[in-house]
């Protein structure tokens, strides 16, 4: 196609302004991370990148004190990132795990043919407007503040995209593949295990590291669910924002820049099948 | 919060360490990791005394034995641990901005109080921080749905009925009859018996611990109030002398002169006082309960809300007009912004909480002003109104950070003990005096203690306990929560001329019904009664 | 690719698995089964419940405060009481009004910038791949992250002041009227690249040849777009749209993080109102209310909305 | 309608050079085929012209006239795709009335001639039907006459009938031919099948590996190729084509095909060969139709002996396979008179046989 050279020029301008409103934000908590506390505000004048490169900051949140600070933290970052992992790896394994096998069986043999609009159901509401007796099942069955209440929720909440994921996975099979393997003799289980799941193995690491970024991304049932020993990374953030007070910027940036790096760096792995996951494998890439 | 901070960077921590290091040499004491388990801290303890905070010039004033409330709940641990009934550790829950008071070191040389009860027990404590404005919402989370998490939480003292009736805090009446804490002492206590009851008791039994001294008291720039060219100024607009107002509508006078005058420190305007959700309902309280003589209820004996009478009515377009002369963005302020406003010398008077001093009178201790309002802040007694040769003057108590015992704690009595140990007297006048948080003075001992003054001000030392003696409490049964919302959306209703006075009180009137109505059964009209019965009655000469 | 296992070393294979779990396995039926049951199992256990002691709950007055344990609340029976008062609730239907606001403006201008932003991606040229990485980063972060993030934009001692050359007290998040446009930029800013990414996805599906036939027809590219593009692109945009409203509706997060609702209810949407009235007003009947009522009404859209896309397709 | 000419054109996509000092000259109403194999460069050639893709160096000129800084809006041409890039979501109407839409043109004017267009390809009856439930020979209809509508300077087709069922292809290649007579205007048309070429086209261009072959007339092209690849490429079944060592012997001049086979050159042909001393070695082309068998017809034909391998047959002929010695040569018994096993004497007429330059590929003397 031709472009000339002034309506390139002109594609350029608006691409790095996009770029660049994207950038804003992000960057300004990245340096802030690495600013010591007299750079932190328009007190005494803002720059984009520290005059004073420091990682006091980051020191800070996780021995709870640093060098030069009066101040100091009675909880440290690394329980919550010990949460954080923990259980959105064990809410994957549920989500991925129970989604992989339930789609399957709508897949191939046909079984609950509303499944896939049931488990969709599950994202249309406001999970507020239901938390009431999930709180209440919670704290009867001493789920609450543990790890695996948290996993277990984590695991049903993010259920429907494991499924639909898997879902098209599946689909993209050919029936003649695992008809072959059976015509020799395998069993349904056998085909499943030994030929179908190797073929969507990639499909499989895609759908756990989606699902393992929407899990980590969760505030809202981590506050619900969590009170003290088990408060996840956003959670312990939001907390520490106000018990630093208002002005303890340069932390609460180091603390944003850990909390965002693994669904970055993971979202950036699986950018191909981003639009798959997030549209419920409405749309392919 | 802004104000943490304030504190947050003064010398850096090396020069801290040093400093306290030094301090501690000299007195015998070694450095800091060597001081908690050194032999010689027995020795630092003043004849006869066996147990609290040592290391610095007057600690003797917070040391304690047995025969006091302190000495016994450590006495009262030790027989538990004796029986096996006490816990390794004990969380909790408590407002952020408090956390340094227990857990930071004050005065120079000293251990912090966390680290002295550790020290004496073997039992840790276990600090979770969480914000003012939401902590109770955090409280309740647990206490419906948690799972023990907590052994101690913290939060507004007007909500205890709310977690009462919900069945969140632990009755200590028995604790309160066996280990006798000195909260009521008539020497160090609370000035009186009511006011016992009203901040350690809800329906006629002890469930909360006052950790905090919430009565909006009148702060003003004296400063200014004294210069010359402002009283003349104010003399030749309204006709009278500037003087600290005694009613309410020489506080609106006051208020109007000052709106969009500039006397050098940039524009001011009058109404500093707290207009904005939530924290405003505590202005709108206090001018409410002088609206007739020597009180005016929010509800009469019959339970009925008082909101849309005449006097209601009144009390609300006072309230409302009041706004006209607030700083812009007065809607958002919190007590933070407030405190700002006063240190920024925008506003010339406010009542508020009492740790707007603290924090912006002063000198830091590298020696710059705390705010430019240090030197020319004054404290000045409430207002009421006049009737005849009478002043009913009254102030509000709101907020007012309390503690419960978790009703789902395993060790009631062992956590019961660390609260008494920690709200009696001299644990507490010795935490009110530190500047690590914002738990303020309200005990008699509390405003004899040098520490205290010499953080809150000498000026504040009589105003305080004169406020709290004219304080009406504000709505503290079960049910508070509903309560204050619908009145407080209603109140902002007109304040935003959404609608007049008189239809957000006849609004908020039909609210307030619907939820006796339903509360009746829960003995909400009882509880009424008991608030009633706390009022101070207590009026000045005009 | 995996080997497909010979007859022979297969039924040496299941007579070694006998029992029960031998015929599973060579019954597609009862296999599929058992593969449904965990996802069935963990549907029931998070629907039939919860429905149904919020149902229970709805009709009662019952709060924590009641003194009672929550299944006796039949205690404090109110009938509909709490529906009929949820129509009049203006601090709910305020939040809900909030609620709309911010998909109104948000979603809308998503898409614009989303759609404007596939258009300048759809063709190749040198740097694509690394800005196209770059684009879609804003939505990977946490939103709480990102609720951070603005939060430290919108100080009044912070960048956005300082940049746009505005005094520290020009305040964002505690402005009455700024807070929620505050709130409505960091939606935006989060959530332009699933636009951005579903719609280029559906854009770069428009064949290519059709696109040049319209153009050597004489279209304009804006005619083009406009009667090519957009309309083979209707699908894709209805699924960005209907996902964004979606998540939009239920926004608690950012918002949550930046300003609690505040200042006043001036950012409360309808899951903060929700948060606020469990936990502050603790009207847990009243809630439990709102849910169902809220779950109702969200199953009925999308049941009249599945019906009508299958009567479309087909 | 217009004359196009390509100047020495070039196009390169980075190091690859797709096409390579291109030179047409196509006369206004004339119906040209690009012919070629595939990935010979006749798309982008076609491409370039349509505006599609830019040209590296060279022009493309429309009656005198140079089209590069011009939007492909406004060039008017017409263009039919491949799989027709028929509109799918619009009506046959629709798709249609397009490019007349665009172009603002009044609606009863838009009206009249969607009807006339859709009329004489005879898709009335669809017109308000979907596109998407066209048949593949009707979307062929309507992709031609969607570009026709808008009476284009000039039409180029992409491979347009390659898709159709073979049936339709031949009754649409003779409806295309009658279309262009119709509309008069020039076609450029690409194609891979050279019996359509031959067909269809008043000229065809002969490209390969970017290279313009050989541009001429069909007869032309068949009867005088320029080079061993147009001989190879045109004609079916295709020309034999010897390659062997040159070798003079006793006044004779031989090709000597490895395996064995020697050619006795005579007459026209030998004389070709001879044209050019350089050349040491040679192709050796002849048509199988113009091969007989039976009783020499002119002195100098050539004879050779072989042995019939296969016999095939191809409606009233059969083709046969003659070995000799390791070298297979294709002809065409019309009598049948041959049998499997038959060792038989052939005659080539050197005056039908061609000479070529096996390095170069050039023809030789012709």
């Amino acid at each position: 196609m031709k472009v000339s050279p002034g309506a390139l020029a002109l594609k350029y301008v608006f691409v790095l302004l996009a770029a660049a409103v994207v950038l804003y934000p992000l960057l300004w908590m990245v340096t802030m991370a690495f600013k010591p506390y007299p750079e932190w505000t328009t007190v005494s004048g803002l720059t984009w990148f520290p005059k004073n490169p420091t990682l006091q900051n980051f020191e800070f949140i996780f021995y709870g004190e640093a060098e030069g600070l009066v101040v100091s933290l009675d909880r440290t970052i690394v329980g919550p990132l010990i949460s954080s992992l923990v259980t959105s790896i064990c809410g994957t394994l549920l989500a991925v795990v129970s989604g992989t096998l339930a789609s399957y069986a709508v897949v191939r043999f046909g079984l609950a043919q509303s499944l896939p609009l049931s488990v969709l159901q599950l994202r249309l509401f406001p999970p507020l407007a239901v938390m009431i007796p999930v709180m209440v099942m919670w704290a009867f069955i001493g789920a609450v503040d543990t790890w695996w209440g948290l996993s277990l929720i984590y695991g049903i909440v993010t259920l429907p995209f494991a499924f639909w994921l898997m879902k098209t996975f599946f689909e993209e099979v050919p029936v003649e593949i695992e008809d072959a393997a059976r015509v020799s003799g395998c069993s349904y289980w056998r085909v499943f295990y030994r030929i179908t799941l190797p073929i969507v193995k990639p499909g499989l690491a895609t759908c756990a590291l989606f699902v393992f970024i929407l899990n980590w991304s969760d505030y809202l049932l981590a506050l619900l669910l969590t009170q003290k020993d088990w408060v996840t990374l956003p959670v312990y953030m939001a907390t520490l924002t106000s018990a630093m007070g208002g002005q303890m910027y340069g932390m609460k940036a180091a603390l944003g820049v850990i909390a965002a790096i693994p669904p970055v760096v993971f979202g950036l792995m699986i950018q191909k099948h981003l639009v798959r996951g997030l549209t419920f494998g409405a749309l392919k890439q | 919060m802004k104000t943490d901070t304030k504190k947050g960077f003064g010398p850096s921590r090396r020069e801290f360490l040093k400093t306290s290091t030094a301090a501690m040499a000299a007195s015998g004491m070694g450095g800091l990791s060597a001081f908690v388990a050194s032999p010689a801290f027995a020795n630092g303890f003043a004849p006869g005394m066996t147990g609290g905070p040592t290391g610095f010039e007057g600690a003797e004033r917070f040391q304690y034995n047995n025969t006091m409330s302190e000495g016994r709940a450590i006495e009262g641990i030790k027989a538990l641990q004796a029986a096996g009934k006490a816990p390794k550790k004990i969380s909790m829950l408590l407002t952020d901005g408090a956390i340094g008071q227990i857990t930071k070191p004050f005065p120079d040389g000293a251990p912090s109080a966390k680290e002295v009860w550790e020290k004496e027990t073997g039992i840790e404590i276990d600090i979770i921080g969480a914000p003012a404005e939401d902590i109770f919402k955090k409280v309740m989370q647990d206490v419906t749905t948690g799972d023990g998490t907590f052994d101690i939480y913290t939060g507004p003292w007007n909500s205890t009925g709310d977690l009462v009736s919900s069945g969140g805090a632990v009755n200590c009446s028995d604790f309160v009859a066996k280990y006798q804490p000195d909260w009521g002492d008539s020497e160090r206590g609370t000035p009186t018996p009511e006011m016992e009851q009203l901040l350690y008791t809800y329906a006629g039994d002890y469930y909360s611990f006052s950790l905090d001294g919430d009565f909006q008291t009148w702060f003003y720039l004296k400063g200014i109030y004294e210069r010359e060219d402002v009283q003349e100024a104010f003399m030749k607009e309204t006709g009278h002398a500037l003087t600290t107002p005694n009613t309410w509508e020489e506080v609106d006078r006051i208020s109007e002169f000052f709106t969009g005058k500039d006397f050098g420190h940039g524009t001011m305007y009058g109404n500093g006082n707290l207009m904005s959700p939530f924290w405003g309902l505590a202005t709108f309280y206090a001018r409410f309960a002088s609206m007739d003589f020597p009180n005016y209820h929010f509800f009469d004996e019959d339970g009925n809300p008082n909101l849309n009478s005449d006097l209601g009515i009144q009390c609300a377009e006072e309230h409302v007009r009041s706004f006209e002369w607030c700083p812009p963005d007065a809607l958002t302020f919190t007590w933070a912004e407030a405190y700002a406003a006063m240190w920024n010398l925008q506003i010339p008077h406010t009542a508020i909480y009492t740790n707007l001093v603290k924090f912006g009178d002063g000198y830091n201790p590298d020696g710059t002003a705390k705010s430019k309002a240090t030197g020319m802040i004054g404290s000045h007694l409430p207002v009421g109104r006049q009737f005849g040769d009478q002043i009913n003057r009254r102030s509000v108590l709101y907020y007012h950070i309390t503690a419960w015992i978790s009703s789902k704690s395993d060790y009631p009595e062992a956590v019961y003990l660390f609260l008494q140990w920690l709200s009696s007297t001299r644990t507490y006048t010795w935490m009110a005096g530190n500047p690590g948080g914002y738990f303020d003075p309200m005990q008699q001992a509390n405003f004899k203690e040098p520490l205290v003054a010499s953080t809150y001000h000498d000026y504040a030392m009589e105003t305080i306990p004169a406020t709290i003696a004219r304080s009406v409490p504000s709505i503290n049964f079960a049910g508070q929560t509903a309560l204050d919302n619908a009145l407080d959306e209603e109140i902002q209703a007109a304040i935003t001329g959404q609608k007049t006075a008189r239809e957000a009180m006849d609004a908020a009137q039909k609210k307030w019904e619907r939820i006796i109505k339903r509360q009746k059964r829960n003995g909400i009209v009882e509880a009424i009664q008991a608030s009633r019965k706390t009022w101070p009655t207590i009026v000045d000469p005009a | 690719m995996t080997d497909i296992p010979t007859p022979a070393s297969q039924t040496t294979q299941s007579e070694k698995r006998k029992g029960y779990w031998a015929t599973v396995a060579r019954d597609g039926q009862k296999m599929g089964f058992w593969f449904i049951l965990p996802t069935m199992l963990l549907l029931l256990f998070i629907v039939v419940f919860p429905l149904l002691m919020q149902l229970y709950l709805s009709v009662t007055w019952w709060t924590p405060l009641e003194g009672i344990p929550w299944y006796r609340a039949w205690e404090v029976f109110s009938w509909g009481e709490n529906y009929w008062f949820l129509l009049t609730d203006p601090r709910l239907w305020g939040a809900l009004w909030r609620t709309v606001v911010i998909m109104g403006i948000a979603v809308p201008i998503q898409f614009f910038l989303g759609m404007a932003l596939a258009y300048l991606f759809v063709d190749k040229f040198p740097g694509r791949k690394i800005f196209y990485s770059i684009m879609l980063t804003p939505m990977m972060v946490v939103p709480a992250v990102v609720g951070l993030m603005f939060f430290l934009l919108f100080q009044g001692t912070g960048p956005v002041n300082d940049h746009l050359g505005l005094p520290a007290d020009f305040s964002w998040l505690t402005d009455v009227n700024r807070a929620m446009i505050s709130v409505i930029i960091a939606d935006i800013w989060q959530w332009t690249p699933l636009m951005f990414l579903i719609l280029l996805a559906g854009m770069l599906g428009v064949p290519s040849d059709q696109l040049l036939a319209a153009r050597l027809l004489g279209g304009s590219n804006w005619q083009n777009f406009l009667k090519i593009v957009l309309p083979r692109m209707k699908t894709v945009i209805i699924i960005a749209l209907v996902l964004r409203a979606v998540e939009c509706f239920k926004i608690f997060d950012l918002i949550f993080i930046m300003t609690k609702g505040g200042p006043g209810v001036q950012t409360e949407t309808i899951s903060l109102f929700l948060y606020k009235q469990t936990f502050g007003e603790l009207e847990w009947a009243y809630v439990a209310a709102i849910g169902l009522t809220i779950l109702f009404v969200l199953s009925v859209i999308a049941a009249k909305g599945l019906s009508y896309m299958a009567k479309k397709n087909g | 309608m217009s004359s196009i000419q390509i100047n020495n054109v070039t196009k390169r996509f980075g190091d690859f050079t797709a096409v390579e000092d291109m030179c047409l000259d196509i006369e206004e109403g004339e119906f040209v085929a690009l012919l070629g194999p595939s990935g010979c460069g006749k798309t982008t050639t076609m491409n370039m012209i349509a505006g599609l893709e830019d040209v590296t160096e060279g022009s493309i000129l429309f009656d005198g006239q140079d089209l590069s800084g011009t939007k492909i809006q406004d060039r008017n041409i017409g263009f039919v795709f491949q799989n027709y890039a028929i509109f799918t979501h619009l009506s046959v109407y629709k798709n249609l009335s397009y490019g007349l839409e665009v172009k603002k043109v009044d609606k009863a004017e838009i009206d009249r001639r969607v009807k006339a267009m859709a009329d004489r390809m005879s898709i009335s009856h669809r017109l308000d039907q979907p596109a998407s439930s066209l048949s593949v020979n009707e979307m062929q209809k309507l992709a031609i006459g969607r570009s026709a509508i808008v009476e284009p300077r000039i039409f180029l087709l992409d491979e347009p009938l390659s898709n159709l069922d073979a049936g339709f292809r031949a009754y649409m290649r003779a409806e295309l031919k009658v279309l262009q007579h119709e509309f008069g205007q020039t076609m450029i048309y690409v194609t891979h099948d050279q019996i359509e070429a031959m067909s269809l086209a008043d000229k065809i261009a002969i490209i390969d590996q970017g290279k313009l072959m050989q541009y001429g007339s069909p007869l032309e092209i068949y009867n005088n190729p320029a080079n061993r690849f147009v001989a190879n490429f045109v004609g079916s079944p295709r020309m034999n084509l010897i390659d062997g060592e040159l070798r003079e012997e006793r006044g004779t001049l031989r090709l000597m095909v490895h395996g064995g086979a020697e050619i006795p050159l005579s007459g026209q042909v030998r004389s070709e060969f001879s044209s050019d001393t350089k050349v040491h070695s040679g192709s050796f082309g002849i048509r199988p139709q113009d091969i007989y068998f039976g009783a020499r017809r002119a002195e100098d034909d050539i004879e050779m002996h072989g042995t019939v391998e296969v016999l095939e047959r191809v409606g009233p002929k059969r083709l046969v396979y003659l070995q000799v010695l390791e070298t297979m040569f294709l002809a065409i018994d019309d009598q049948d008179q041959l049998n499997v096993g038959d060792e038989v004497p052939f005659y080539m007429p050197p005056a039908k046989s061609l000479a070529f330059d096996l390095a170069s590929g050039r023809r030789l003397g012709g």
